[in-house]
């Protein structure tokens, strides 16, 4: 079991490597200089270019972007084992592990919190549509969510902004909680914070439901024909109690491993929606990085995804064998 | 960072994962919306980025997302009425050549420590720059300065003598005043002098109280998505009675983020003023949303103040396809300037024939070079003198409809930033309609391909141009000022001709207003005339909405104080001393 | 040309997954011997997990043994050139288990078969292939008319079964192994189909492993049985002594858990585990077996108790030579 | 086994066949309606309507809709019922290249894997996982970069086509898995027959809806990577897809100047193009995996 755990991790270590040595590489095949955009961008503030020459060789040498690639390389592989992001490029002095300090919990908040409830109304309506007995109004809206879930949802979030933020002007149209407010933990201030979660919150759910009522939908199914279902009920299981205790528990698992990976996910795929509804998260630091270059940003916004992942993979593996019994099966 | 912890926790609290309040953290006072200055900052994100840094010479600072509101210059300039406002300063005087420049320092400045402000910290910032431009090289502004000034000299505490290393009658706007980007920022000696690293200094902490200020706020707390600003009991300028106490007593700075986000917290009363608004029509939506909203010229055209950044369609001068003054003109033919303006602007940015902005003091240049311009034809929308120029030019239109010579197709990519995204597919047609294949650009990676002369043509406005004087704008086509492709430059038409030099040297050493500036900016735009490095569009229009619920007093043509542009570093400050409370 | 086919020493290993997990050993060392001289069938019988589909699988050439050699006519198959590989594949066939994955769904019937007959040289073209295959249908009493030119779906279970027997039967090969060949037919159309295979044993000389669970089956057509338990030949001998006399615990387990018609003979013992935990050494039975001791966790050696009967058990010792 | 039956649906193709088919399926049919609805207003958009109207300065700018222009004007002077008829056009264009390139090098890479086994297989399952990390924004932008950022709708199905075959490749892998040992694909082993062919003649044919499947599955990934991409201004500015309509009309502010005819008309048309997508693989996945005995949309 311990060189089992010790292997699994060897695994996380080799992946997490060549997935950061992949994404190393990435940026350097542009033909960008990150120190020489940003200055030139500040310089547009400024109105003089001049002398940006030698202050473009005077901070690469600063971050090392005048070393040989292979220097920098091992150079970024020692400093990422030492949990070490490094400074930002277009940022400097500001350090990488700062930037995605500020931006994560605005992307977890969001994401964690939409993904987390469309995974439990759509289990709750695929469960229902799929069993026999459930009632018939599960089975007459799942396909029209399963309709929405073909929408990305920023496009449903465009719909939902126009109509409900600009026309009816029920919710604020973008922005993280209302300008000027004092951010402490009231409840007036939750209250706010929640108004403006909201509306994005809700058309990420929206779009998403039908894909965890489809999973937990065709679960249910296969499970309703198991023997052992079929022999709780001769044995004159009640119907709640067989669907909660046998139908839903049973089904729940490879949905619950889909979550996971889900939310593993959230980590990344989030520019549309932050862009769409002004919200300060980890895409939108990827992607402001990601414009100007700025590398060690990128990195580190990287390595938060793939470390997200692959952990999350990790501890799955490690789990799930604990929760099912079937699984921990195979596995011997 | 204990405030970015906050909001941390306070999300994480929305997320339902139950977390503690961390102890002591710090209560701000309230301050009645009504004393509340809150303004839709700069921002392509919908966060500041680096808002902890206050070195404005640290290579990857932004004010813009408030912290200019920490520091004052010693002159102010509003070019309306072509009026230097002296403020840190009480006056300035020449020697003789333009050698030497002495500043006079107002009594009873200070900082917002309590220390004096006076001529040490003038010449520290100075002398910490050039030393700076001289070796590290790491600093902004360092290179521009060193190259100007020999060294900063304290005659005694309200006195600082600037001795320039060549003589430059306009050094008094190069560096000492502060409008749009020009003009340094001053730093506190008895801070600075001790930092031992200062590209990696931050002069930012609010314990100790930096950023350390002149100015009537300094900063509270700041956080991504709000930089707060509060005013001080003990400003110095209300303590020697040069000026009242603002009414301002906190100013809140926003990331303004996506345009119509800023319009929609203009329009529910969120904020207060913000950025560009660049659409004249999505302004006047945002009036008749929010009445109490208005421009520099209300509703009335162009519903904005002037910019210093003329539109002009650059020719890569180092791009072997426009050797040919032929091809250039022809393509200026091609374009309809008026169209352009018509369609981004239901015609509100005027069209531009030359590359001067149009404020006060440069307008007697641009009607004094009309003659010129109309003699080359600038501005004139005439295809049959493209068909014509391209003809003799030895292009033909190829199977596509576009003009071709020796296979190759005349035009290419057409880069522009993402500001100018409502010209460049309107260029872009116009020109394709005339026979030209030019396909419009405007990626991330748009200002470098631009800088760095890595495409044929550009769509861009002037930078580091002219303002009160015509020299900034002419040197940009100066020989001296060109850049071998794949270095970067603003000065994008990478163009020289020795003519053109020997009419714009002399000007370097004529004081601003010297009546022989005429003949050589004649002589001068008669090459460039001729030439062509670019065909000038339009000029360009800031469309600043200021809200008047919480706030009057804001700058108008009529009470032209002062340009509302926010995303200039130093003239928000300006307005913030001028508002009056409407409660 | 009577052909070889020798099992030598046979150890299959599968390993866990990449960086850890434990490994499974499917066969510890089998050895089995078919010579074309003398055909004969030979059952491999045990529960399901005691290898014998690995050990088909190997014999078939379709999976590589850990240690040990299979060798054909004398080569190892390991090192066979070109040619001996074309004539080992030729020679070795198989009936699988499920008569109803055993045909692309996506092809007529005779699809593999007359592909095969061709490649083969056995036939010069596909109607010759077509008619070789035809006259094999009639001998296992399939109607070719009926049979051939329909896609899979088509044909009931038992017409699908008799057509892989029908086709081992064209292939005309060697060794036959008959992997499971009649668990998941009809029950009526069993013996129709081990008539077969016997039929084939006798008028071809096609030796057969034929691996199933069946005892009963192996009883009927075997001439030699072998029962593996966990990947361990347990016990060998022909189905008259292992049968009427199981001398292995586990031998005697399976034979007590048959239903036999005569209703005379008491009807399985329960076993002291219902599914012991694997072991790592000694008797790998020992934790089912009603009748271990503390001897058992050493292995036991073979111990022969007539020219054709060995068994794997401290109960027995080989008599003194 | 219905697995089988239904298969054979699939593969025994008669009008009436197809027919009763369709209404056991419903989602496929209603999926290749609408697919069949989009190729109708493209092919007959682009015969009836002028489509150079898709160009900048066709038409007068920021005119709701009207009879000389059905879907409206942009404020640069689209018209939009022309930049519809291109847009929905481009988008699958790109779709396509990338979703086509993305399933052949997915098949070909998840086949190799399946079929050689070991190592290889190992090599290759690690390299998927590793290539799945990067972002494809950062990719995008990187190969914008070394293209001087003059992207095309071409360039760009070609750089979401080089992100898009990792997916179908495990996919498939998976698949060519289970296939690798049924029973007839030993048969043929011992019938003489080897790796490629194998794969060709047995497996690949049995594969075909699932490959279908795959197909419309990394079309539509691929347009919604693509829209998102061109959403943030990363797109052929050129060119008027879908995605570049969607971010032409968020940075003109169609939104607070309620130009409702400018946002409807790219959302409709992508909702359309997805949900008929959507359909269409649940269909085809039902034909693919026969486990699915009910139907996919109720």
């Amino acid at each position: 079991m311990i060189a089992a755990i010790a292997g699994r991790f060897a695994m996380l270590v080799l992946v997490v490597w060549m997935a950061a040595s992949v994404n190393f590489l990435i940026p350097r095949l542009a033909d960008r200089n990150p120190v020489a955009e940003r200055l030139a961008q500040v310089a547009a503030q400024g109105g003089s270019l001049s002398g940006i020459d030698e202050m473009v060789k005077s901070y690469e040498a600063r971050f090392g972007l005048d070393r040989p690639l292979w220097q920098q390389y091992l150079g970024y592989l020692g400093d990422l084992a030492r949990f070490d992001l490094g400074y930002s490029i277009s940022n400097y002095p500001m350090r990488v592990a700062d930037q995605i300090a500020l931006a994560l919990p605005w992307t977890i908040g969001l994401l964690g919190t939409a993904t987390l409830v469309a995974f439990a109304v759509g289990s709750i309506l695929g469960a229902l549509a799929g069993w026999r007995r459930g009632p018939a109004l599960a089975r007459l809206v799942l396909p029209a969510f399963m309709v929405l879930s073909a929408i990305p949802f920023y496009l449903v979030g465009l719909v939902f902004v126009y109509v409900f933020a600009y026309r009816l002007e029920w919710f604020p149209t973008g922005g993280g909680y209302t300008l000027g407010s004092e951010p402490t933990l009231t409840v007036g201030f939750v209250l706010d914070l929640v108004g403006h979660a909201l509306l994005p919150a809700f058309s990420i759910v929206i779009a998403s439901i039908g894909f965890w009522a489809l999973a937990m939908r065709s679960m249910m199914v296969t499970i309703e024909g198991e023997d052992y279902v079929l022999f709780a009920e001769a044995k004159g299981l009640k119907g709640w109690r067989l669907f909660w205790t046998y139908g839903v528990r049973n089904a729940l698992l490879p949905q619950v491993t889909t979550l996971a990976l889900a939310l593993g996910k959230v980590v990344t795929g989030a520019v549309l929606v932050e862009m769409v509804f002004g919200y300060p998260g980890l895409g939108n630091l990827l992607f402001e990085s990601v414009k100007l270059n700025d590398y060690f940003t990128i990195y580190g916004c990287v390595i938060v995804l793939v470390l997200t992942v692959a952990v999350t993979m990790l501890l799955l593996d490690l789990i799930v064998p604990l929760l099912d019994p079937r699984a921990r099966r195979r596995a011997s | 960072m204990r405030i970015n912890r906050r909001d941390a926790m306070a999300l994480a609290g929305v997320a339902g994962v139950a977390a503690a309040w961390p102890a002591g953290a710090q209560e701000t006072r309230t301050v009645a919306r009504g004393r509340t200055l809150i303004v839709g900052g700069m921002a392509e994100a919908p966060t500041w980025t680096n808002f902890q840094n206050a070195n404005y010479y640290a290579a990857g600072v932004d004010l813009r997302n408030g912290l200019m509101y920490a520091s004052e210059p010693l002159f102010w300039y509003n070019l309306f009425k072509d009026e230097l406002i002296p403020w840190l300063a009480e006056g300035h005087s020449w020697n003789g050549d333009f050698t030497q420049l002495t500043i006079r320092i107002r009594a009873g400045a200070a900082w917002s420590d309590g220390r004096p402000f006076t001529a040490r910290d003038v010449a520290f910032t100075y002398n910490m720059l050039i030393e700076n431009g001289n070796g590290a090289k790491n600093l902004r502004k360092a290179v521009d300065v060193a190259q100007r000034v020999e060294r900063a000299v304290v005659v005694d505490d309200r006195t600082v003598r600037i001795e320039l290393k060549f003589p430059d009658p306009r050094h008094l706007f190069i560096h000492p005043t502060s409008y749009y980007a020009h003009g340094l920022y001053w730093v506190p000696e008895h801070v600075w002098k001790d930092v031992e690293d200062k590209a990696a200094f931050t002069f930012f902490d609010i314990a100790k109280g930096w950023p350390l200020t002149t100015s009537a706020w300094s900063v509270a707390r700041v956080n991504q998505t709000e930089i707060v600003l509060d005013r001080r009991a003990d400003w110095w300028g209300a303590k020697t009675g040069f000026h009242e106490m603002p009414a301002v007593e906190r100013i809140v700075v926003v990331p303004g983020g996506a345009r119509d986000r800023v319009v929609q917290m203009l329009a529910t009363n969120q904020i207060d003023t913000a950025a560009d608004i660049q659409d004249p029509n999505l302004m006047l939506e945002l009036m008749r949303r929010n009445p109490k909203v208005t421009s520099f010229t209300g509703t009335k055209p162009p519903i904005g103040n002037l910019d210093w950044w003329p539109t002009s369609l650059y020719f890569n001068g180092a791009d072997p396809q426009w050797g040919d003054v032929r091809v250039r003109r022809a393509i200026m033919h091609a374009i309809n300037a008026q169209q352009v303006t018509e369609v981004t602007s239901s015609g509100m940015n005027d069209v531009s024939h030359s590359p001067f902005p149009a404020f006060p003091p440069l307008v007697p240049f641009i009607d004094g070079v009309k003659d010129i311009a109309r003699k080359y034809g600038i501005g004139t929308f005439d295809v049959a003198a493209t068909e014509r120029l391209m003809r003799e030019a030895g292009y033909a239109k190829d199977s596509g409809g576009f003009w071709a010579k020796d296979g190759k197709r005349a035009g290419g990519a057409m880069h522009g930033i993402p500001l100018l995204n409502q010209v460049g597919p309107v260029l872009q047609q116009q020109l394709r309609r005339a026979g030209f294949d030019v396909t419009f650009f405007a990626t991330p990676d748009s200002r470098r391909i631009m800088m760095n002369g890595e495409c044929p043509l550009m769509v861009f406005g002037h930078n580091g141009g002219s303002i009160n004087d015509p020299l900034a704008t002419l040197e940009m086509y100066h020989s001296k000022s060109l850049t071998p492709v794949g270095r970067p430059t603003f000065f994008m038409a990478r163009f020289s001709n020795a003519e053109f030099d020997r009419a714009v040297d002399p000007i370097v050493g004529m004081a601003p207003g010297d009546p022989r500036i005429m003949a050589q900016v004649r002589a001068a735009m008669e090459v460039w005339y001729r030439e062509l490095p670019e065909v000038p569009i339009q000029q360009w229009y800031h469309r600043i909405p200021m809200n008047t619920t919480h706030w009057t007093n804001w700058p108008t043509e009529t009470n032209a104080y002062m340009p509302p542009a926010v995303n200039f570093e130093s003239t928000p400050v300006f307005v913030a001393y001028k508002l009056k409370p409407v409660a | 040309m009577a052909h070889r086919l020798e099992i030598d020493g046979v150890r299959r290993v599968f390993p866990g997954r990449a960086f850890g997990g434990p490994s499974v050993v499917a066969l510890h060392g089998l050895s089995l011997t078919l010579d074309g001289a003398r055909p004969e069938i030979v059952a491999v019988v045990g529960e399901s997990g005691s290898g014998k589909s690995t050990l088909a699988q190997i014999a078939l050439g379709l999976d590589d043994p850990s240690a040990g050699t299979v060798r054909f006519d004398g080569t190892s198959l390991g090192r066979m050139d070109e040619g001996g590989r074309v004539r080992f594949r030729r020679a070795v066939q198989a009936v699988l288990q499920d008569p109803f994955s055993s045909f692309n769904p996506f092809y007529r019937v005779e699809h593999a078969a007359i592909l095969a007959l061709v490649r083969f040289g056995l036939a010069p073209d596909r109607r010759a292939a077509r008619s070789i295959l035809a006259d094999a249908c009639e001998a296992v009493g399939l109607n070719p008319a009926d049979t051939l030119g329909r896609f899979p779906h088509e044909l009931s279970g038992g017409q699908r079964q008799r057509l892989m027997v029908a086709r081992a039967m064209a292939m005309r090969p060697a060794v036959l192994v008959a992997d499971e060949p009649v668990s998941m037919v009809d029950a009526s159309l069993r013996a129709t189909i081990l008539a077969h295979l016997a039929a084939m044993r006798d008028a071809q000389g096609v030796s057969i492993i034929y691996v199933t669970h069946d005892l009963t089956t192996a009883y009927q057509v075997a001439d030699r049985l072998i029962v593996l338990y966990r990947g361990h030949v347990v016990e060998t001998g022909t189905p008259e002594e292992v049968l009427k006399a199981p001398a292995h615990p586990y031998t005697r387990l399976l034979v007590d858990s048959v239903p036999w018609p005569d209703l005379a003979r008491p009807w399985g013992r329960v076993p002291k585990v219902a599914d012991g935990a694997p072991v790592a050494d000694g008797c790998p039975f020992r934790g089912r077996c009603p009748d271990a001791t503390a001897v058992c966790a050493r292995m036991p050696g073979p111990a022969v108790l007539s020219p054709t009967r060995t068994v794997r058990c401290h109960l027995h010792r080989s008599p003194p030579a | 086994m219905t697995g089988v039956a239904v298969r054979r649906g699939a593969v025994r193709i008669g009008i009436t066949g197809v027919r009763r088919y369709l209404a056991r399926n419903p989602s496929l049919a209603w999926g290749l309606a609408l697919a069949a609805g989009l190729v109708l207003f493209m092919a007959g958009g682009s015969l009836a309507w002028d489509t150079t109207l898709a160009e900048p300065l066709s038409a007068p700018v920021a005119r709701p809709p009207s009879w000389a222009h059905p879907f409206g004007t942009d404020t640069q002077g689209r018209d939009l019922l022309a930049v519809m008829i291109v847009g929905t056009r481009l988008t699958l264009k790109i779709g396509m290249i990338a979703g086509g390139i993305g399933v052949l090098v997915g098949a070909a890479v998840g086949f190799t894997a399946a079929y050689a086994g070991g190592r290889i297989d190992a090599a290759i399952r690690t390299l998927t996982d590793v290539l799945l990390t990067v972002p494809a924004l950062l990719f995008l932008i990187v190969v914008a970069s070394s293209l001087k950022g003059e992207i095309t709708s071409t360039t760009m199905g070609l750089m979401i086509a080089a992100l898009s075959w990792m997916a179908p490749a495990r996919q498939i892998r998976a698949q060519a898995l289970v296939l690798r040992g049924a029973p007839y694909v030993v048969m043929a082993r011992l019938g003489g027959m080897r790796g490629t062919e194998i794969v060709l003649r047995e497996m690949l044919p049995n594969l075909l809806p699932f490959l279908m499947a795959s197909f419309v599955l990394a079309l539509a990934q691929a347009i919604l990577a693509s829209v998102g991409l061109e959403a943030l201004g990363l797109g052929a500015q050129d060119e008027p897809t879908l995605g570049m309509t969607v971010y032409w009309m968020m940075s003109y502010s169609a939104f607070v100047r309620g130009f409702w005819w400018w946002i409807a008309a790219p959302i409709v048309a992508l909702c359309l193009v997805f949900v008929a997508l959507y359909l269409v693989t649940a269909g085809l996945d039902e034909i693919a995996n026969p486990r699915l005995k009910r139907r996919v949309v109720a």
